[in-house]
């Protein structure tokens, strides 16, 4: 799948906006993540999407902080310029989630999204007519970078350590 | 304009509950949760005027995780819950959620009927063709040679209910399908229906991780609908009966009377004894 | 003729003929026409299976108390025809003493008739009829009846007036001049203008129609319903009046679909209400269930008829008691009143409605056919006679900005917690069915469900009802100890009975759930003899009772099924053997 | 540890983890490892709130008699680890002499476990899994369990194989390897293989199953049914099995439908059944009137969870008497049993089945969660050791063309009529939910509905249904009365009262309505003291039992609702105070 | 041949059993009664291999009037009943029939799966568009400004049921339309239903002589399908959108997968017993 802004960005608002959302969409994600995963006492995980969701966090702050005194459009969630069906570090996933995943497979996971958000900023770097937001665009590109670097030292070192957890042998439980 | 009261602008994790949902992590109900919140932002609703009404079912837990008024009823019965509620209460958001068990099997008639009586109401069917919260089960929209439930060990062998072919032909005025793994387009499609004034039907595939793990072919196999939406219902007829079932969009939405009642009090009880009087 | 009749100056006499011939209408305008002329009334009614058409019955009693139920023999049969009267014969009781009117010319009489020994008079209804321009042998026949009975012609004329009023005005004219060509074609003494009427205009209803108004009475103002027999009167009486009072009725697909709409009207805030019968309960009770669990009140008149299944959907009968205090799966406490008259069904109802609202609960009202589609000359009901005091009006409490702690299941100490409306910004909360925690998520644990459990239980069992949770009249070591509609024939035996030197006590209970134990049980007293009086095969109250423990040892049951009415003669049989004067 | 267990050389254990963990797996190996052993055994089963994974705990009671409840306490508790394991600290109660094994590295235990005052131990199950190449925690700690509680590496192996066996090889396998490796990872002194193997060999079967076998038994071809918790694996047993019998199942569209449908087979000829909980009984209310009505067997196992309304579907209670009792309109009796234990569903259901038909009638077995979806280590039943000896086989009386008389009502002396299926040339009728006369046709004469009222009363209440009313064990001057599934902690109540020198008799109801009054009364005999024990907030059992005037003055009831499952030490502190042993 | 046992012919009357039907004279319901026995005398059907099952009108009364076995049962659940002795009993010949409110009101949900289950099942609505034995009340197939009944004041206000288009929706594999006031074109389109080897839905037109007096009219608008029968549910469902509701004859039919469980016994309760023995 593609992770190229589907259009143009032409403003730095309106690029603040994408960034804005971006990040907390990616926030909220891990954070639902990492609430499902302790309702299902996977709390390894649990701990690493926590992270992540500070992280993201962490991001979006710095984002509004840049925006302080911009007047920013609204904009649906359906007219951001993704390529993905949503936001790129969470819809572009081809990912499962299980109760049971390792964290091996949770930072992959992770993984796969923040080169998403740094393809985003990348592509934006690259592609905005808007010098200001191009500027811009390539400093966040940075940032993301870091992120990927950083999470992708993760994975390497799961992967020395990662057992693979067998199947769960026992039934579903019934409900309603 | 200086002195308006500006409320500040909700994001729709604003609307969601402290509530954890007990959904297996991976389940495609998330995204209708998700989706749901931010149309509730971008609509910016009042919270308080939004009512979320649902049967019984994995799906149908939906209500208590978002933060508005909700019922969570009986199976099969949301509908007519939430249509007694909004002919008492015009002035609510009400907007009904449930399963394809809870839907189209135990609440087929309702369905049936809430499509003709048209009132302002949007139905979400998380449309996992099973019974998930029942161990896994065919549902009228399962494919009849799924055999993987004890209860049909051959399948069903029974053509798979067609939502939308029913609703059109019962005479819904607004009907959509949506994708749990498109999580904007989906509410897109939500707002539309929310602000639709009648009954917006809208289908969402929504995978059930623990029992259709296949259907995590989906995302391949959803593709946007070559039709802009229609009024014509022939028309419509003609794109539902064609359908794969994997189109996505909005498909048809029609202007038709709105059943409302709205009265204005002429009388008292103590007015209607005369009529008692010898 | 009416030198029989228990109360003096009425009669009770029933008019009979096949379909076309009039015998109901002619009955209609009888009733209106004694209730101007002063009188009370009771006015039942009776059909052949055919859907239209067919034989049918319409048997009026009246007199100058009021007439709470149709007695035990009729005074005066008049036989407009006689197709197929032998269907009845069960629900017209004659004897030596009785009358019977026909016209020689509509055959002869029956001999099922015959052997009753009624004398038996012909009349020219149809000689005087076929002289008017559009003669109704049923009109000329309600004219010389009504002279016979010493009606005011005014009173008839009246009565036709009401009756007729918009059928247009020729059917009225000619009924009009048939009526007084019979009422002159009699010998009988002429009687001055509705001598008797009261200082009070009377009403004249039904059982349907009175519960339709205690329900506005009540504050309803959403009614969700699927047409049924004997309830449809209900709904069809609301379904208009409730727009002007600026409500609603919605005609739904089914039962399910009512009683779940009426469900979500009352979470919005609006006290809701649904009326049905048997078959049509029996599909609510999932719902009802929904109700009590989650704590939203509503309101079922459920308008009995003969069961099980379909049963016998025009005839009377009081077997859905069952039903209506155990038909909910789970523990499931709520409330199940049955109304004690036609009248007494506005009374029941509205205080269903209070009851439901202020305790956030479930209201089963049981009326049955024989009340709902009766009509009565009544005194006009005025306000609420009974019911706690401390707790008037009766409404349900409702969440405010004010409340500190918006937790919608919170235990309280009388078990009523506010309910927050949609629309009010600090209560939000999710209605539950599954069993919950104080704020409504769901919880299996042992100590959530013992609270609520509590709790639902509680506000019930722990309200002070007052005295509406029975009618008790008399004194006397006999009791005659009964409920609903069996409570008119059971209030005429207890009075013969003191009449004739056996002084009775009767109590009909109109709280069945939760039994008012304590209050029953000091009015039950020290009495000597017990007969509890119902009308269903099993004995379902005095099952019942038993059940609460509210009845001594030596009580005894009097319980047969319908359709035929409880009669007054028959209790007093069952009660003090068979000593008491022969009457069927 | 096992000393304090009551029966010598069995005991109570728990194995708690949460999703993915294997508790349960582990739990149910450990199950069919016990009856390989020789030991007879009980497993239930808990889980948390969530869909899939969560937390869940496996409950194994085992011993050398048959176990018919968990007990009151726990010998040993199993901590895979602590997930949210304070959820199932009501459920599992251990004292000081409890052991509680666990691995530390799965983190501290919870002060709720620690204030119990049980003894703990750290085990090595994570190291030595980890040292497997697929290592299982769950299995090296049930191998180390198994060789605690001395039972045999064969027996442990042999469980293995028949839970895992369709997971395929490798999970088999890795399974066995750690098993093992626990197993000799303990001091334990080896056990010989299979020491106690019984003679006969014993069955592993759950309620839900034992119910399906039961109506197979009875002759049911054909089942319809809407899947609901926790009722689900009686029909998932069933649907592949009756095809092998030549029979089917149809899932329906909703329970309305799967009601109507058996009416519907039945009708046919073919013995015909569903499975349900409450909210879908509920569903069931007006269909169940229809085959009263028309007379038409039909089978309805109940398969109770906590109520009301949606309730705690995954929870046992006993709180749907009222409603299988009372809840159909109109008066309208049929059967109602209950199953006294995983065992006894096969017969209890089996003889529905056979009650059902031969009365012509609606017969509503009521099971519940706890036996539904427990396993047991039972003794093979055999054939159905009661019921009265004149009629059995019980089966429907068909007609035949050598009857004279086809009316399909026809009034006999025993109210069973010859009932003609179709394809009988002489035998043509039509099925009535109306009431009818003898022939069928709609009815509303007060004399036919007497006679048909009567008649499915009376072949009802007229029967002769022989020993199997109740189970009754023990003499004394102590009585406990209970119904259902409560029978197993009462009739261990019982035991240990006349262990310690309270002769105290116990009676299980089995056959609820039409309550054998004289027999119960006569069993009741002049006990000293009675208590009527269930599990539900209102006492359903009770009241229906005074109801029935069946009840002397002095019973006492004891009555709680789940969704605890009852013990024996509550029960009997309820029956003779304080003064019996403390156990939870 | 000549060694051959004849069996006497039966003429429609045969067929008709000694109850006199409760209706009112002039009752759309009597010529349906007359088209049933005439089908079957056709089919030349014994009269113990048919049964007639229906739920809870005036039109549900017609089994006890056809000399046949029959099931009069509850309201709205005459296919679950019909279902289930088809299920069992696949040597009958099972015809359902009854009203609109019966079959599309509180029966609507059975009727969806019905279709879609595709039992070889004849089901006989008949149509007057009016719950006749409750008095005249709306019915789901009832004009929405029809405002007689007074429990509908000002008409339901509802978009009509359209009982073909849902059939077809459905997945009935047989649809057609009949009036009462051609009983010989009723008489064949019954005939092929019943020969339909499948769930064949038939809807009569059959005017409520005494609540809906001015069906008499429907003389007058019936008239002849103008398209020949078709297999193609699309063709189907231009035609049945654009239908006026008058339209008479068969509209679509096509062999589907019937549904029927018909397994041979290859075992005993005791062989199952094997599985539970450690
Ligand atoms: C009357 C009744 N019948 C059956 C059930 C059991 N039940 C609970 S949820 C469910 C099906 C849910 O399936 P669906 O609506 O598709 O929701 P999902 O879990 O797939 O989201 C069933 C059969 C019930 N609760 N009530
Ligand atoms: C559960 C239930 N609800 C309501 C009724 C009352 N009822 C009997 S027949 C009927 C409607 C009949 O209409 P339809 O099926 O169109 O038949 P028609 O009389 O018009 O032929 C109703 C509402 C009932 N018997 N049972
Ligand atoms: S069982 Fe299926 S539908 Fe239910 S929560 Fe899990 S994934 Fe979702
Ligand atoms: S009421 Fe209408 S449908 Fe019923 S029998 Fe009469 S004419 Fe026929
Ligand atoms: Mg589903
Ligand atoms: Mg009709």
């Amino acid at each position: 799948m593609s992770t190229l802004a589907s259009q143009r960005i032409e403003s730095v608002a309106e690029f603040l906006v994408h960034a804005l959302e971006l990040e907390h969409e990616s926030a909220e994600r891990y954070r639902q993540l990492a609430e499902t995963m302790t309702l299902h006492h996977n709390h390894t995980v649990a701990a690493v999407f926590r992270l992540l969701a500070d992280m993201s966090a962490a991001h979006a702050s710095e984002v509004s902080a840049r925006a302080e005194g911009i007047r920013l459009p609204e904009i649906a969630p359906w007219d951001f310029k993704w390529a993905c069906p949503g936001s790129p570090e969470v819809d572009c996933d081809d990912f499962d989630v299980s109760y049971l995943m390792t964290p091996l497979q949770a930072f992959e996971l992770a993984l796969f999204n923040e080169i998403r958000g740094r393809d985003f900023y990348a592509f934006v770097a690259t592609d905005s007519p808007q010098p200001q937001v191009r500027a811009l665009a390539a400093e966040m590109a940075a940032e993301e970078n870091e992120h990927v670097e950083l999470v992708a030292t993760w994975v390497e070192r799961e992967r020395l350590v990662a057992t693979r957890i067998p199947e769960d042998l026992d039934p579903p439980n019934l409900q309603g | 304009m200086d002195t308006a009261i500006v409320t500040p602008t909700l994001r729709a994790k604003d609307y969601k509950s402290e509530v954890a949902p007990v959904w297996c992590p991976g389940c495609g109900h998330f995204a209708v949760l998700s989706a749901v919140t931010k149309a509730l932002a971008h609509l910016k609703l009042p919270k308080e005027r939004v009512a979320m009404i649902s049967g019984i079912g994995c799906s149908s837990r939906l209500p208590a995780y978002v933060d508005a008024y909700g019922f969570h009823g009986i199976h099969g019965r949301a509908l007519p819950l939430a249509s007694g509620l909004k002919a008492a209460r015009p002035d609510l958001t009400v907007i009904v959620a449930g399963g394809d068990g809870d839907g189209f099997s135990i609440g087929g008639n309702h369905f049936l009927h809430a499509c003709r009586r048209n009132m302002d109401l949007t139905y979400i069917v998380m449309d996992n063709e099973v019974y998930g919260m029942t161990k896994g089960q065919a549902s009228p929209t399962t494919q009849p040679d799924w055999a993987k439930s004890k209860l049909t060990p051959h399948g069903t062998g029974m053509r798979p209910f067609l939502p939308t072919a029913i609703a059109l032909a019962a005479g819904a005025s607004f009907i959509a399908r949506g994708f749990a793994g498109d999580p904007n387009g989906l509410t897109k499609l939500l707002v539309e229906a929310i602000e639709h004034p009648g009954f917006a039907f809208l289908q969402v595939l929504s995978p059930c991780q623990t029992f259709r793990p296949e259907q995590k072919e989906w995302k391949h196999l959803v593709h946007p609908s070559d039709m802009a939406p229609t009024d014509d219902p022939v028309e419509a007829a003609r794109f539902i009966q064609a359908d794969d079932g994997m189109a996505l969009g909005l498909f048809y939405v029609r202007r038709l009377p709105v059943w409302q009642p709205q009265h204005q009090p002429t009388a008292t009880p103590a007015d209607l004894e005369r009529e008692f009087v010898l | 003729m009416t030198e029989r009749s228990t109360l003096a100056g009425g009669a009770t006499l029933a008019i009979t003929g096949s379909g076309g011939s009039g015998a109901v209408t002619a009955g209609l305008i009888l009733l209106a026409a004694v209730g101007r002329a002063g009188y009370y009334g009771l006015l039942g009614r009776s059909a052949g299976p055919q859907i239209r058409g067919g034989e049918s019955a319409a048997m009026l009693r009246f007199g100058p108390q009021p007439i709470e139920c149709m007695g035990g023999r009729f005074d005066l049969l008049v036989g407009l025809d006689w197709e197929n009267v032998a269907r009845f014969a069960d629900e017209l009781p004659l004897d030596r003493t009785s009358l019977v009117l026909t016209d020689a010319q509509a055959g002869p009489i029956p001999e099922i008739l015959v052997r009753s020994g009624a004398q038996v008079r012909s009349m020219p209804w149809k000689a005087l009829a076929d002289a008017q321009s559009e003669g109704r042998m049923n009109m000329v026949a309600l004219g010389m009846v009504g002279a016979m009975l010493g009606l005011p012609l005014d009173a008839l004329e009246a009565g036709a007036r009401a009756t007729l009023g918009d059928k247009g005005g020729r059917v009225l004219t000619s009924s009009l001049d048939c009526i007084r060509s019979g009422y002159s074609a009699t010998d009988a003494a002429p009687v001055p203008p509705s001598a008797l009427a009261p200082p009070v205009a009377r009403w004249n209803i039904s059982g349907n129609e009175a519960a339709g108004l205690g329900a506005v009475r009540g504050g309803v103002r959403f009614v969700a319903a699927y047409p049924i027999t004997p309830a449809s009167e209900v709904l069809e009486w609301l379904a208009p009046r409730l727009e002007l009072l600026g409500g609603s009725l919605l005609q739904a697909e089914d039962e399910l679909a009512s009683i779940n709409m009426i469900i979500g009207s009352s979470f919005g805030g609006v006290p809701s209400l649904t009326a049905t019968s048997g078959p049509g309960l029996s599909l609510m009770v999932e719902g009802l269930g929904l109700a009590v669990a989650s704590e939203t009140p509503v309101v079922v008149v459920n308008v009995q008829r003969g069961g099980p299944s379909t049963g016998i959907p025009t005839k009377s009968e009081q077997s859905d008691l069952n039903i209506a205090l155990h038909g909910l799966h789970g523990d499931a406490p709520h409330l199940v009143l049955a109304a004690l008259g036609i009248r007494d069904c506005v009374y029941t109802v509205e205080w269903a409605v209070g009851l439901a609202e202020h305790l956030q609960t479930v209201a089963i009202v049981l009326s049955d056919q024989m009340l709902g589609q009766s009509r009565a000359i009544v005194d006009p009901p005025g306000d609420l006679p009974f019911g706690a005091v401390q707790h008037t009006p009766l409404q349900r409490l409702i969440g405010t900005d004010a409340d500190p702690d918006h937790r919608r299941y919170r235990p309280t100490p009388d078990g009523v917690s506010p309910m927050a409306l949609p629309g009010l910004p600090g209560g939000m909360y999710t209605a539950e069915g599954l069993e919950h925690g104080p704020g409504g998520a769901p919880s299996s644990r042992a100590i959530d469900h013992a609270e609520q459990l509590d709790k639902r239980l509680h506000k019930l069992t722990g309200f002070d009802y007052g005295h509406g949770w029975a009618e008790i009249r008399g004194e006397g070591d006999h009791l005659l100890l009964t409920w609903g509609s069996s409570a008119g024939p059971v209030f005429e035996a207890a009075e013969r009975l003191r009449g004739s030197g056996t002084p009775t006590r009767a109590i009909a209970l109109r709280l069945l759930a939760p039994l008012q134990r304590d209050a029953l049980l000091e009015a039950i007293g020290a009495a000597g003899s017990i007969l509890v009086v119902e009308q269903n095969q099993t004995a379902q109250c005095f099952a019942y009772l038993h059940s609460q423990r509210a009845l001594p040892a030596h009580a005894r049951s009097y319980a047969r099924p319908g359709p035929l009415p409880l009669r007054p003669a028959e209790i007093m049989r069952a009660l003090i053997g068979s000593h008491t004067r022969e009457e069927t």
